[in-house]
């Protein structure tokens, strides 16, 4: 596949059209319907939520969020073929993979409302939280890997950045090291068009983002990020890669930000109705439910059904994270030392009586 | 502060054709705090465009720029994100001048939102002008109040040394102030003595100074005069303006909201010592962050200033 | 220097299959030191190598692996090219613990060699303690003999913090001493009191160490007792230990090599006034760098500490 | 040029083989049978230059130093091209270039004994110092590319790195903003095979440096950089591209770092005599020499009759240097800044009361 879809020849792979047909029939992977089923679910539960915390948002009950709509079939893809002894390295965007993992709804939504602790991620493991700062989380990626390889674990790591993020110097440096150290990355650039307000041709003058693969003498593609079949497929391909010893994959998936960059962000300022309506028939969750359907394994009554449910259990864990209670003040110094530096406990406690006066004082 | 910025950048802009403005988003976006907005309408995309997502990128190429004789202005959109351009700052920003004994120059300002109280996410709370203050060939300033943007910026652009021009996020649009139109200039360097008083001095800048100003309304209560320095350039410090005054008032505290150890406190202290060592009533005083990362929004009043913390201090240094 | 921490890598890769150490040439070269000689040859490539040139590249990977279990020792060639790894430390070195609830650990060392009086091209002489030692997360070493090389690398090692290894290359041959064979342990954050004295206590750490030290023979020669403390540990800086001996001694003098403001020394300063106000019968003072970039080769003694430098403010600070 | 050899397909782009025969005529630059001389002449002068602070340095007369010893082609062409209003942005192994620019051999001895006035370059308008931070260099390079469009100027920046260079983040973001902004630079990579001790290999597992390009969306071409008319050719193409509005050109010239990295390096401990021999065919000066004298424009006698006037104009102005005198402590405090902070003028007079205090202990 990486030969015949090599980015020096500026192909897309994909396997079905905006319909929903197959139009590549040959690389169609094998998911059983099954798996299909639980995969559209599971995307469709992801745009749920996403939906509803914008408008929580706009409710004032959490703070910014940056919506997946629309990107729904990379993390889907990524969510049904990670394993437990993957690792998965987020930008902040990947909510379908991390749920896959085992973080919770509850998780994110407490980490947007501002508690540390939606990064704990109780019963996911190996997932990095959140990564803020733009594309530095590559590097952890090409560092995991290398641990994989020094210790011949059957193991792949999943990192992400978006299109904005290929333009640091830590792109350039995690594909690099991970190319020269031959280790199981697969990198995924969720290439949604923009960057807040920056089209990704003022990113860079390169023909695609895949082609920056050979920069770095790895394997590179560039899939139809809202076709959830050519997703899949990729992944499936970059995984065996990565295990034959194949070295990292680095994958461009093509797809749009059919939200705003976070909740605070107007895209109106700086792109057109007309776009964004191009980009309407090319939903991912779309075109998978035109395909389930003509398979019958899925009907408009079945989702309006479903989608209530997904609600309301949205809603539940949205509640759980409201009513999470205060910030203990402990925890404001207790974790950044595996061992607490002795004047950092001396301002703890002088914290603790400032309080105490000031109790004193406003009462 | 958001439109006194703007206009700084208007009036230099339509004066200097060397004056560019760019940034990430700050084209057509203007800006993610608007600060920019409409300029790339007014200049066109040749003066005021976005830069692909890249710090290190746009500090550097501000350099080349300015070296070739331009004055770029350049946004590092949030406090948090200027570390990957830390090598081109202290490299070569700060070093230029210095390494060609003065027959290159780098008049260059990059403007960074800093600082906590806006329910943001991880890094975009940060207040790391100690870390700035601390390299040689740098200049860091931090106004307070629109006014004090728009004459300190006009300065810093004319300026031809490098200047870090840190912006006070959280009172962008807090504070209303009717600030004179056209062109004026703040020189750089100075201290803005806010107050007078004569019990007690404190020190401070930017968004803290709002904190102070409340931490005072309670000190008058308890009879106490506090005289209050509005720092405006954190390097070089005006040193003279905290001498004159710590010697009067003989106790002095600095607020200011980045971690405590090596921050900023301990080197204005440190400038009441050596000034005014036998005037001090009590030690100089530091309200400042802990040394911890600044929590998330929900644990974040833990970590800022309140006015009661400020006055917390001033009644002990008084009572010392 | 250079022997006593190789033998610490060495006695670390052998016991604990998770220590890997990588960086620029650490690996057939043995490092431009030579400190990692012949540990390629004798735990693989696998286990030291070399890296691609890219110190950003080399602490976030570092992150990945520390994160996954292992315990890197990464090194950076030298003091003046950690700025491009500077965001990976402050982002992520420093903040992965605190970031996920104490999740995920970095244990990991950054070796780095520092300081100046090597006639070296620029950047490779800076002494940059308290930038690093501001940033809420890190934990900041720096030994002043071989013997504490050694003890001090094998803790920093073991630490499950991260550890920012400050290596006082102008001493990392000059200091002749006889390290004990085998693994022992010097616990970080504690600083060494080197010298007891009366008169006048004098922090320092690292190759400054040895200037006071011949400063203290002409002190001595002068009638002028002094106290000299070994820091060891920039953050978290001993306050106990400075504390005691300023209660004691009633005068205080910081002894480094970086630039003046907003540096260690004022932070020591702030310290000492802190908790001995009342003893102090004069300023605390620094002996510092200027404020200004360390001069290449031809010029470098005019910035470096010389001891006679150190003696001056002796005199002044007892003669107050 | 830049299709034939476009560095997709791994072609090296030569002109003359390692006898000086050429080999690829319809490639060969039009040189007048001066210039070309002048440029060898230029070259032996480096050369002999380079040779002898090596020497000095052995002697302890100069600190470290990083020979061009094997390299002299590149910076030769490049000399050979640049006009008065080009700009030079140099790594540190440029001499050839510099001194072209009108950099003198004493200020690079200045610079190299230890007086930052051996980065004031009198005569060389356009230059910048030399680099240190490796990489770092070429983001000024694209900046200076912008002011050149914004004003419409008809000039080139020529822009150095190493191979080892190449791998930092601020290669990526230097050619890529080069490249979005279309910008005239022409960024050269001296692949010499090794970063100090690291072999080319180990720092990408590219196919070769010039195909990076690729990645950024600009011309790119890999050359035999030991080949002084291949090089010149390429440069020439690239500054005709470049005023053409074309965009930058990233040129992979490919040679051999004959000396050590610096004079306190020892290249024994990192390769072999064989593959330092296997180079020694390709030497640039002894190529273009075999040229020449094949057209009868140069022999041995000549060079022999020359070398010791450049020793002699070497030692004269090394000597210069060395008589260069005491730092004034001026120097130390005034350079930094436009205005200079008041306390910066305190620290100097306390330097200086210090000084006399000295003066009146140590008599
Ligand atoms: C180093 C850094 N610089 C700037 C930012 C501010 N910022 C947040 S998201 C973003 C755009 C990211 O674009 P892209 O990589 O395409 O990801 P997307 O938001 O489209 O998923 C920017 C500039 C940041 N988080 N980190
Ligand atoms: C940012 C940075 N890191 C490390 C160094 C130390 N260093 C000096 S030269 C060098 C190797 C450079 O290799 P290359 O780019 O191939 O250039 P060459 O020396 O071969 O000309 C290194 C690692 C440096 N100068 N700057
Ligand atoms: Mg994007
Ligand atoms: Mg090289």
């Amino acid at each position: 596949m990486f030969n015949e879809y090599n980015p020096i020849d500026n192909k897309v792979f994909q396997i079905i059209d905006d319909k929903g047909k197959v139009i590549n029939k040959a690389m169609m992977p094998a998911v059983s319907d099954e798996k299909l089923l639980k995969a559209y679910k599971d995307m469709l539960f992801a745009r749920t939520a996403d939906l509803q915390i914008v408008s929580y948002q706009r409710q004032g009950r959490i703070y910014t969020y940056p919506p997946n709509y629309g990107q729904e079939a990379i993390s889907g893809a990524v969510g049904a073929i990670i394993g437990d002894n993957d690792w998965l390295v987020p930008a902040f965007r990947e909510m379908g993979a991390m749920l896959a993992k085992g973080v919770t709804l509850k998780e994110l939504f407490l980490y947007f409302m501002g508690y540390e602790d939606g990064s704990k991620f109780q019963n996911a493991k190996k997932t990095l939280p959140i990564s803020v700062p733009i594309a530095s989380q590559l590097l952890h990626a090409a560092g995991i890997g290398y641990e994989i390889k020094y210790n011949k674990k059957d193991e792949v790591v999943f990192a992400f950045v978006g299109d904005g993020g290929t333009s640091e110097g830590d792109f350039h440096e995690a594909v690099n090291f991970a190319g020269v150290w031959k280790v199981p990355v697969v990198f995924i650039i969720q290439n949604n068009q923009y960057g807040i307000s920056t089209p990704t041709r003022m990113q860079t003058a390169s023909e695609s983002l895949a082609i920056k693969a050979v920069a770095y003498g790895v394997k590179g593609i560039k899939v139809d990020g809202n076709d959830y079949f050519a997703m899949y497929k990729a992944v499936e391909e970059s995984v065996k890669a990565c295990k034959n010893g194949e070295g990292p994959v680095l994958i461009e998936a093509v797809t749009y930000r059919k939200g705003a960059h976070t909740t605070s962000d107007d895209p109106t300022k700086y792109r057109t109705k007309e776009e964004e309506q191009q980009w309407e028939s090319k939903d991912p969750l779309r075109r998978l439910k035109l395909y389930l359907e003509a398979k019958k394994l899925w009907s408009e009554k079945e989702e309006e059904k479903i989608i209530p449910q997904y609600k309301e259990e949205v809603d539940r864990q949205f509640i759980e994270a409201e009513n999470y209670g205060p910030y203990p003040k402990e925890d404001v110094f207790k974790y950044l030392y595996a061992e607490m530096p002795d004047d950092l406990k001396e301002q703890e406690k002088e914290y603790e009586r400032f309080l105490q006066w000031k109790a004193s004082k406003v009462k | 502060m958001v439109n006194a910025i703007n206009d700084a950048l208007d009036i230099k802009l339509a004066e200097d054709k060397s004056v560019i403005v760019y940034g990430e988003d700050v084209g057509v976006e203007g800006g993610v705090f608007r600060v920019t907005e409409g300029l790339q309408q007014k200049y066109g995309v040749e003066r005021v465009f976005d830069s692909p997502l890249a710090e290190s990128g746009i500090v550097g190429t501000a350099i080349g720029m300015a070296v070739a004789g331009m004055r770029p202005v350049v946004e590092m959109q949030f406090c948090g994100f200027v570390y990957p351009a830390f090598n081109q700052i202290i490299s070569h920003a700060a070093r230029m001048r210095n390494r060609s004994r003065g027959q290159l120059e780098t008049p260059m300002v990059i403007r960074m939102p800093y600082g906590g109280g806006i329910n943001a996410l991880e890094h975009h709370s940060e207040s790391m002008e100690a870390i700035f203050g601390h390299i040689p060939g740098l200049k860091v300033v931090a106004p307070s109040t629109p006014h004090d943007a728009k004459g300190m910026l006009i300065s810093a652009i004319e300026s031809n040394d490098t200047i870090l021009f840190m912006e006070p996020k959280r009172i962008y649009r807090a504070i209303k102030q009717e600030v004179a139109d056209g062109k004026f200039t703040i020189p750089l360097g100075k201290a803005n003595v806010l107050a007078q008083g004569k019990d007690v001095t404190i020190v401070s800048f930017g968004a803290m100074i709002r904190e102070v100003q409340k931490a005072m309304v309670m000190a008058k209560e308890a009879g106490i005069s506090v005289e209050l320095i509005d720092l405006r350039s954190i390097y070089p410090i005006d040193r003279e303006t905290i001498a004159k005054s710590v010697r009067k008032t003989g106790r002095i505290i600095t607020v200011t909201e980045g971690p405590k150890s090596f921050g900023l406190g301990a080197e204005i202290s440190q400038i009441a010592i050596e000034e005014a060592f036998l005037h001090l009533e009590a030690p100089p005083a530091r309200v400042s962050g802990f040394d911890v990362i600044v929590p998330l929004p929900k644990g974040e009043h833990h970590y800022m200033q309140d006015p009661y913390k400020i006055f917390y201090e001033i009644e002990k240094i008084v009572k010392y």
